[in-house]
């Protein structure tokens, strides 16, 4: 189905309507991939307790199709909730590497963001940033789940403008046929 | 949100702010004081009020559709004696018309699982939610997350098709291919209202039973071919398990087949018409004392033959991540989602039909809403039983349920077997 | 999978299991190495670090009010003990006297912690045994607990609450009427979970006799907090060595008989009544009177010494070791964190154990990784 | 329980094992000093069969002198986070009224849980390549508490089955809490 959206765009170049097709197109897929961000259950440190109280009964995740996957491979979003350790940033950019595209990546806390209070420490990388690309900063030690909240709307505005014609979705990788993920 | 979280009120006399959230104690003490709670109960009763209304309406209608039912079989029957005699070739428009006939047969079953995967898995979620006192899928289409789980679908069709390098290839695409077609084929003479199968099998429920347990392949196809341990073990599990499970399973079916003599599931429909003493329906499940146990028995057996909760071990979350699907993405992992509920589903129509009487109505007057409506209805009830099972119970561990299977299980279905026998003196 | 060499040692018969460090019930980023013999564990690695932060490195470049932040960073579940352990030991180096409200405030605060750490306990434990509800429920009354804290202090979490010196804000009289009403709330609740969780028949046929730790054992490893009175050791630091004026307060210490999974639980479905018992009776003899003692300053300069500490943290014996200098910052700090030391009997106990039988285990030695790394 | 008492009973038990208290002791706790790292097993076992058979904790001290700044990375933005004017200096200052000295502190706490006492023990060794025995063989605490130390401040513990790095990352070079830890910098800090 990859293959569709990679060459959906060639295909209809020149073709008079084209736009028409590719917009109506965005907009569905836009709309489904708004509702179904699907993060990896992954948790660092504190702000990982505050993103399970964000999927629990009072702030209830579930609300806007955020439901929480065990197994990268089946997931969107990867919520970077806690400090980010030298020893785990390996497995972080493996645990990224192993997610279909397209993937996003929310960074939670200010350990994430830049180290927060480790700002100084020498075993902390001072922001996931460092290591892979970042969607949504969400600040705070650790945020409300509240914040958390806003994050995903806002990730859920990025989504909206994501565009097939500017190659969403499809990515160099996929061009290639399977990536060579070693699992 | 303003009912919630009203304004706060300073008040002179107490010299401090009033309430200024509403605290969940309050909020709990008396649900019906809250509006929102009057509302959704009020949204309740209309629904099941529209249903029954709408049953109803249908039943008077469905007669008529009984009549286009008869016209087309008349209507191909005729078709396969006149026209070689106009000079056709022989049988090529029946042939035709045939393929025509089945085809829209297999299409139907196919939405019918469709459909049965993006509302069960919606309404598992929304159910889910509301035991855990939260909200569920809410946003998505408007009304209570109505679009949810067909936004997933597109959105899974969509994402990359990942697989590890390691992965054996052939095999890895091939596995959720042969979990799928089992439980499509699986629906062919399943009884959807009195007499409504798309194929009419002298041995239905063997068949049913027979073609059900071939998914078991695709899964240990699955779990070898990811080249994951996790996966591997998964596979592993699940095989062991639903190969076990599969005994007491089919045992459980013996009693009823004994008592009315036949594998035709429309026979066994048929058997458990009518009412005891003119109300009490003469349904397997009030044959005392091996009709309640068989249907215990199924409903385990049948539990674990899904893989659900308390018998989720092949997809222990918190053991084995995802089991044997936890190297597959997008598509199809869907398709391993798909083919789970749609045997959950492919169950609650054999618990209905073996146990719960088919298209019987509960009650005698009731008899004038349509079969096919009891029959959904029941299978939505026992797929209510399973949702509701899944999110109380722990899991068992995997030596555990093995044991509860030979140990407790096996042997009562065949003591039920034995009561049955037992019964048919009497009988 | 599909070559030989994919087997340590080239043994058909021996594989080698990595769970973690991303894995949904390591509780955070723990890696165990599990080599398996059949469905036997043969030897098991824990390996930690994964959140090492360094914070003993940290705190020498840091005040002394400015430690007491990192502390709550240690034990995200419950950080008011770990707040409590560096303020007495810093007070113990200062010779400062605690006055009698705050030390009531602190023992409310700690013991609403232990609450609200066993309720996510119980959650978790649910989730890692395949019972998804109750961590719902549990999640229900915690939130009550961390509102109560946000009226209180601000925070969710990280309180930073008690203070070297005493506390950092006065209850209101609406606070103690929301803390009486939440407990009234709750107790009914535990019979609840004692319904829904604790004694399910599958609950119980996967806890009881799964992860024996004998009473000598638990000693020898050093266990402290409710894995150890699982076992029927009789240990607890608000009786044995009782600080911030726990021995005016009447609460028992439940114990457990056979050191299974199950009483490990269950001691802490048990402590969360004796908590209850203790907030009830602090809050009803609350004595008037200030929330900080006198002469402490903004930059905290204790006379040269070393000073031992420790407190019953939700997880067990927090112990903190600080060395000053006459500078203002700590010269050394160490911490004993009890989900550390009672990580390492992991290596020993699964050993033997079955592979079905490593969640329940490690669910119940209730680890919470930023303690264990620090 | 009375500890002098106690530590009559060991310097008659075992002869040659000074164990006397310490002047400068940990705050309320009682603490005796070992003259010689010979002692530490012996005193231990002892004082294990003497109900003192809970180690709570091992730990460390160094005595090189006031921390150094180079064993902090610092941040991007401020290359110089200490030296705002405001912030009081915390490192790199001596304290005249403290005993630096390179030499490593070596503290034990025993316990015993059923008189409710401990004891802390402690040895002075030197910074040159320090090491003191292990006291696995006693006390199965000791596994990681010993490992911790060895990796943070790296005092080797002879006798220990397992010691290797368990904190740190395996890239990560030197112990950092030793005072003059120089952190060098590896992939992550840019």
């Amino acid at each position: 189905m990859g293959v569709i959206l990679e060459r959906l765009p060639g295909a209809v170049k020149g073709v008079p309507g084209a736009g028409v097709v590719l917009t109506t197109a965005d907009v569905f897929i836009d709309w489904s991939r708004k509702y179904s961000l699907w993060p990896v259950t992954f948790g660092l440190a504190c702000c990982a307790i505050e993103m399970m109280a964000a999927y629990a009964s009072r702030f209830d995740f579930d609300r806007m199709g955020v439901m929480p996957r065990p197994s990268p491979r089946q997931a969107d979003v990867m919520i970077i909730a806690g400090t980010v350790v030298k020893k785990m940033a390996e497995p972080i950019i493996r645990i990224y590497h192993q997610m279909p595209e397209p993937r996003f990546v929310i960074s939670m806390g200010s350990c994430a963001n830049c180290g927060g209070p480790y700002y100084d420490s020498y075993s902390v990388v001072k922001g996931v940033d460092r290591i892979i690309p970042v969607d949504v900063y969400v600040a705070g030690c650790p945020p409300r789940p509240e914040a958390l909240f806003y994050a995903v709307l806002k990730l859920q505005e990025k989504v909206q403008k994501m565009r097939i014609s500017k190659g969403a979705g499809a990515t160099p990788q996929a061009e290639k046929g399977p990536r060579n993920v070693a699992a | 949100m303003s009912e919630l979280y009203p304004k706060p009120v300073f008040s002179k006399k107490a010299g401090r702010l009033l309430k200024t959230r509403l605290w969940p104690t309050e909020r709990w003490a008396s649900p019906w004081s809250q509006p929102q709670y009057r509302r959704s109960a009020g949204m309740l009763a209309g629904i099941i009020f529209g249903i029954l209304l709408v049953g109803v309406v249908v039943g008077e209608l469905s007669k008529w559709g009984d009549l286009l039912y008869r016209l087309l079989l008349t209507g191909t029957a005729w078709l396969h004696q006149t026209l070689p005699a106009y000079g056709a070739p022989a049988g090529f428009l029946g042939d035709a018309a045939d393929i025509t006939w089945i085809s829209f047969k297999v299409i139907v079953i196919v939405a019918v699982i469709n459909l049965n995967g993006l509302w069960a898995v919606w309404w598992e979620r929304k159910l889910s939610a509301h035991m855990q006192s939260r909200l569920g899928p809410m946003y998505a289409g408007g009304f209570h997350g109505w679009a949810q789980t067909a936004l997933d679908a597109v959105k899974l069709l969509l994402k990359e098709d990942a697989r590890p390098a390691d992965a054996d290839g052939a095999v890895h695409r091939l596995a959720p291919v042969v979990v799928i077609v089992p439980a499509v084929l699986a629906f062919a003479p399943v009884l959807f209202g009195k007499e409504l199968a798309a194929a009419k099998l002298d041995v239905g429920a063997l068949y049913v039973l027979a073609v059900s347990g071939v998914s078991v392949i695709g899964i240990v196809m699955a779990g070898w071919a990811s080249n994951n341990k996790f996966s591997l073990l998964g596979g592993l599990r699940s095989a062991a398990q639903v190969v076990s499970y599969e005994i007491p399973r089919i045992f459980a079916v013996v009693p009823v087949l004994m008592f009315v003599g036949s594998l035709d599931l429309a026979v066994i429909d048929q058997a458990q018409q009518g009412y005891w003493w003119g109300f009490f329906p003469r349904w397997f499940v009030f044959w005392f004392p091996a009709g309640p146990l068989a249907f215990l028995l199924f409903l385990i057996a049948s539990l674990a033959e899904t893989n659900r909760v308390p018998f989720d071990i092949p997809e222990a979350e918190s053991e084995l991540v995802a089991g044997f699907m936890t190297e597959y993405s997008g598509m199809k992992w869907a398709l391993f989602f798909l083919a789970e509920y749609a045997y959950v589903l492919l169950a609650c129509f054999m618990l209905s039909v073996f146990f719960l009487g088919g298209g019987a109505a509960p009650l005698p007057f009731l008899a004038i809403v349509p079969s096919w409506i009891w029959m959904l209805a029941k299978a939505l009830a026992m797929m209510f039983l399973f949702m509701w099972l899944r999110w109380t119970l722990p899991r068992f561990r995997v030596d555990q349920l093995m044991d509860f299977n030979w140990k407790f299980l096996l042997p009562w279905s065949f003591a039920c077997v034995g009561l049955a026998g037992i019964m048919l003196l009497w009988i | 999978m599909s070559k030989v060499d994919a087997f340590p040692g080239g043994k058909f018969d021996q594989l080698f299991v990595n769970l973690g460090p991303q894995h949904p019930s390591t509780h955070g980023v723990l890696r165990v190495g599990l080599t398996l013999e059949g469905e036997v564990i043969t030897k098991a690695e824990p390996d930690i670090g994964y959140l090492h932060r360094g914070t003993s490195k940290l705190a020498e470049a840091r005040g002394y009010h400015q430690c007491v932040a990192l502390t709550d960073r240690w034990d995200y579940v419950s950080a008011m003990p770990n707040n409590l352990a560096l303020c007495l030991a810093a007070e113990k180096l200062l010779g400062v006297e605690i006055p009698p409200r705050a030390q009531h405030l602190r023992v409310v605060m700690c013991e609403l912690n232990r609450i609200a750490s066993h309720l996510l306990f119980l959650g978790t434990y649910g989730i890692d045994l395949g019972a998804f509800t109750p961590f719902l429920h549990a999640f229900r009354e915690r939130e009550m607990i961390l509102d109560l804290y946000e009226m209180l202090c601000g925070a969710r979490l990280t309180y930073n609450y008690i203070r070297i010196g005493g506390v950092m804000a006065d209850i209101s009289p609406e606070w103690a009427s929301k803390t009486g009403e939440f407990l009234g709330f709750f107790k009914p609740r535990m019979k609840e979970y004692d319904d829904l969780l604790s004694f399910n028949p599958i609950f119980l046929a996967r806890t009881q006799g799964v992860g024996l730790i004998s009473k000598e054992a638990a000693v020898d490893w050093g266990l402290s907090g409710p894995n150890l009175r699982g076992s029927g050791v009789d240990y607890d630091v608000r009786k044995s060595d009782p600080y911030s004026g726990y021995d005016r307060f009447d609460f028992s210490v439940p114990l457990g008989k056979a050191g299974s999974c199950w009483d490990r639980y269950y001691c802490r479905a048990l402590e969360m009544r004796q908590s209850v018992r203790i907030v009830e009776a602090a809050l009803a003899g609350l004595p008037e009177g200030d929330i900080v003692a006198k002469g402490v300053a903004k930059t905290v300069k204790p006379p040269p010494g070393e000073a031992y500490a420790h407190v019953e943290a939700s997880r067990g014996d927090l112990g903190i070791y600080l060395v000053s200098d006459g500078g203002p910052s700590p010269y050394r700090l160490h911490v004993r964190a009890p989900s550390f030391v009672n990580l390492a009997i992991l290596q020993e106990m699964l050993v033997g154990c079955k592979v079905a039988d490593v969640v329940a285990i490690l669910g119940s030695i209730d680890i919470v990784l930023g303690e264990t790394d620090r | 329980m009375n500890i002098e008492s106690l530590v009559a009973d060991l310097a008659a038990k075992v002869p040659g094992v000074v164990l006397a208290a310490d002047p400068s002791y940990v705050k309320s706790y009682p603490t005796m000093r070992l003259s010689s790292a010979a002692y530490l097993l012996p005193a231990a076992s002892f004082l294990k069969e003497r109900g003192f058979d809970y180690l709570e904790i091992i730990t460390a001290v160094d005595w090189l002198g006031p921390v150094s700044p180079e064993g902090y990375t610092r941040g991007g933005r401020n290359p110089h986070p200490f030296s705002a004017p405001e912030a009081p200096a915390l490192v790199a200052v001596k304290n005249p009224a403290a005993a630096y000295k390179p030499a490593f502190d070596m503290l034990w706490c025993l316990a015993n849980i059923p008189a409710r006492a401990r004891l802390l023990l402690r040895l002075e060794i030197p910074r040159e390549d320090p090491a003191v025995p292990s006291l696995t063989g006693l006390f199965k605490a000791a596994d990681w508490q010993e490992r911790e130390v060895f990796d943070l401040l790296g005092v080797r513990f002879e006798g220990h089955p397992n010691l290797k790095k368990i904190l740190t990352p395996d890239f990560l070079q030197g112990h950092p809490l030793r005072k003059d830890y120089v952190h060098v910098k590896d992939r992550y800090d840019e």
